[in-house]
């Protein structure tokens, strides 16, 4: 049963091996994915390239889907997989700061490294404005420590708080999602820039 | 028309997927437990269910009490008390004793040791059937004890009574 | 036929089956009575008390010893190593870290089996593994081990070969050579919860 | 490669992280062990003092697993991209705007960027995806404040991009 490194006392060096392995399988779905292009993640707020919202709920779903079988054929123990843990206002916060930063700069931090990989010079500037970043939090942690730690609600699931099992949350989020693939392969019409689409 | 032939190849996985669905609800057992694990425990620590051979052989010729025989048909044939009936581990849930568990009747399981009494009644209570009672001793303690009266003479000890003064002995074995 | 519009319908499909799914917790499937009858009949919960006596003897250290008998009791005397869970308190929330884990092996033991078969029984039923129970209890473990008897002058060379380490066994566990041993050793880690704790941290 | 099928790909890649190691992936927490092995070594007094970096010193497996996944990120990106014919140093910009103006812009994204992946436990491979995948709360709402907020200043920042 997995996970296979928490339950299978798997040697250290090996698990770094797996980590290594699991970037490598990364870092070619992301390039494939052509996220190693701001202009193409940009193109999901202007709406001439949707690419973004594809990639990442199929591959949210795909792995959902993925753990809910694993689980049910008994393959993989649900309750040692790492869940998020949920603070409300630092989630919040934090999630509006990375809103901004992804339009203003143009990438997150995946991708900035996979397109930093590819000579993307904006990336690894990109990168190196990251790690100021987090150098800034890390001195200035007294000021925000109160809002990193406030409103913790413990790693809650949407399927607990809406009150329904897994598999129909999945369902749901399909059917939602599906949706969006439809509106967004038509704002891709609608907001059509060859010249841009072009050239990424 | 190639829309057609996918839409039904969808249509398709879809009732596969239905029909797979409903097929492993069907999976779950049957026999689901009446009561949870927590009731259970409490019903375990707070009232004993275990009869002694003492008190359970007052009630051998009594019509209100039914001993139930666990043991395999062979050994039943071997030995078994008066009037008992066998009713073999994996029978034990068959739809043919339903209505025998929920009479009224008195109910005192019986097998080869303690033990597999005790875990029959465990379960079977569990199970939500009510009246049940384990005999505390086995076939061969009952034959000892009841059938050659010698109840008094050495005297059956349950199960959990402890047969040595542990501390004692771990200190005093030097002798 | 694009893309999307066959990977909309693959993902309703799956989606469907997703949502058909029983509700189920695969680390604790609870046992239902026919299960438990089978797992009773064939008897797989027993541990001897020569199995015992090995694990103890090797120090395994997967080893757990539960003693299900009231505080009393278990002060007056109880296995080396063993730790204390009276059978009223098996499912508190503060020992379930102990009976529903998966890096131990529990051994149940009361003076007989009765107490210690129901407490492997409400586990096994909880669907937490790794729970078994010493059979014949600290009386057994006794008669068996602390003193063995001679199998008398019919005995076969198999039983021979059992007193033989019974006997050994019986020195280990009283011998006074043994007797520091073994107070020190099955030195048990206090919380062997490993399986409840979810796996650290994601990208933060 | 198609959207979906890149999707498809990089959700296979999740699962195989879920099944292996129990956790997902992650991006920021690897630059964030690098910053903590850099503050550490230039003032090792200064990051053992610091309340944030110190959480994170000493030997804690967490730290090496996800640089080594970076690792393996950037080889990966680079196979990928020299397979696809897309290896080039270069600024990518709109025409509109200046490269200098794009690495500024750049640069201060990922110091933003950076800042908010601290504060909201992770960016949006280790919160975002990664949570979503495993249907957790934390993981919809940084998902819905980070695209929601993008969504909501992309009009101000458009000369950028458009």
């Amino acid at each position: 049963m997995g996970p296979l490194v928490p339950l299978q006392n798997i040697s250290n060096e090996l698990n770094l091996l797996i980590a290594f392995v699991i970037g490598l399988g990364f870092g070619i779905a992301l390039e494939q994915a052509g996220f190693s292009s701001s202009r193409k993640l940009a193109g999901m707020f202007y709406g001439y390239d949707t690419t973004v919202l594809k990639v990442f709920f199929t591959a949210a779903i795909t792995a959902m889907l993925g753990l809910i079988f694993l689980s049910f054929v008994g393959l993989i123990d649900l309750d040692i997989v790492y869940v998020n843990e949920y603070y409300i206002y630092s989630a919040i916060v934090g999630g509006v700061i990375m809103g901004a930063g992804f339009i203003i700069g143009g990438f997150c931090p995946g991708t900035s490294f996979t397109a930093a990989a590819i000579g993307k010079i904006d990336a690894m500037w990109f990168v190196l404005g990251s790690m100021i970043g987090i150098f800034i939090f890390g001195e200035t942690y007294s000021i925000f420590q109160e809002l990193h730690m406030s409103g913790y609600k413990g790693a809650v699931k949407v399927s607990d708080v809406l009150g329904i099992r897994d598999g129909y949350f999945a369902l749901l989020l399909i059917l939602v999602a599906s949706a969006m693939f439809w509106l967004a392969e038509l704002a891709e019409k609608k907001f059509r820039r060859d010249d841009i689409t072009k050239e990424i | 028309m190639k829309h057609l032939n996918l839409i039904a190849l969808g249509g398709i996985v879809i009732i596969l997927g239905i029909l797979f669905g409903i097929a492993t609800i069907r999976i779950t057992s049957k026999y689901r437990f009446e009561r949870s694990a927590q009731e259970m425990l409490e019903r375990v620590t707070s009232e004993s269910k275990q009869l002694s051979l003492i008190e359970a052989a007052e009630w051998v010729d009594n019509d209100d009490v039914v001993f139930i025989d666990i043991r395999t048909p062979k050994e039943f044939v071997g030995f078994h008390i008066q009037n008992a009936v066998n009713i073999p581990y994996d029978r034990l849930l068959d739809d043919d004793y339903v209505e025998f568990f929920n009479n009224d009747q008195k109910k005192i399981i019986y097998g080869t040791s303690s033990v597999g009494a005790n875990a029959v009644w465990l379960i079977l209570t569990q199970y939500g059937y009510e009246n049940l009672f384990a005999l505390d001793g086995g076939a061969a303690d009952w034959i000892k004890h009841v059938e050659n009266k010698d109840i008094f003479s050495e005297g059956h000890k349950g199960d959990e009574a402890a047969l040595y003064d542990y501390a004692t002995v771990m200190e005093g074995e030097d002798e | 036929m694009n893309t999307r519009v066959i990977l909309t319908i693959i993902f309703i499909s799956f989606g469907s089956i997703a949502a058909m799914l029983p509700k189920q917790k695969i680390s604790s499937i609870q046992l239902e009575a026919d299960d438990l009858l089978r797992d009773i009949k064939l008897r797989t919960h027993l541990v001897s008390t020569d199995e015992l006596a090995d694990l103890l003897i090797n120090h395994d250290p997967t080893l757990l010893l539960i003693d299900v008998r009231d505080s009393v009791e278990y002060g007056k005397y109880h296995l080396p190593g063993a730790i204390n869970i009276p059978l009223k308190e098996l499912l508190d929330e503060k020992w379930l870290p102990y009976v529903d884990q998966l890096s131990k092996h529990n051994i149940f033991y009361s003076n007989g089996t009765i107490l210690s078969s129901e407490a492997g029984i409400l586990c096994r039923q909880l669907g937490f593994k790794n729970n078994f129970v010493l059979e014949g209890g600290l009386n057994a473990w006794f008669a068996t081990i602390i003193k063995p008897e001679h199998p008398g002058s019919m005995a076969t060379s198999e039983e021979l070969d059992q007193y033989a380490r019974r006997k050994a066994a019986s020195m280990y566990f009283t011998g006074s050579s043994a007797a520091t041993d073994q107070n020190s050793a099955p030195a048990l880690p206090p919380v062997p919860r490993k399986k409840k704790k979810r796996v650290q941290g994601g990208c933060s | 490669m198609n959207p979906y099928l890149a999707g498809v790909l990089l959700g296979m890649v999740l699962l195989v992280s879920f099944y292996l190691t129990g956790r997902g992936l992650g991006a920021s927490g690897a630059t964030r062990s690098v910053v903590i092995g850099a503050v550490s070594t230039a003032m090792p007094e200064h990051a053992e003092k610091s309340q944030y970096f110190s959480k994170y010193l000493g030997n804690n497996q967490m730290k090496s697993w996800l640089v080594l996944e970076i690792a393996g990120v950037i080889i990966g990106g680079f196979l990928s991209g020299a397979w696809a014919g897309r290896l080039k140093l270069k600024v990518e910009h709109s025409p509109k705007i200046s490269p200098r103006r794009r690495i500024y812009f750049a640069t201060l994204g990922g110091l933003l960027f950076g800042f908010g992946s601290q504060l909201g436990r992770g960016c949006t491979s280790g919160a975002a995806l990664t949570g979503m995948s495993v249907m957790s709360l934390a993981g919809f709402v940084t998902m819905m404040a980070i695209f929601g907020t993008a969504f909501a200043l992309a009009y101000f920042f458009r000369k950028n991009w458009i």
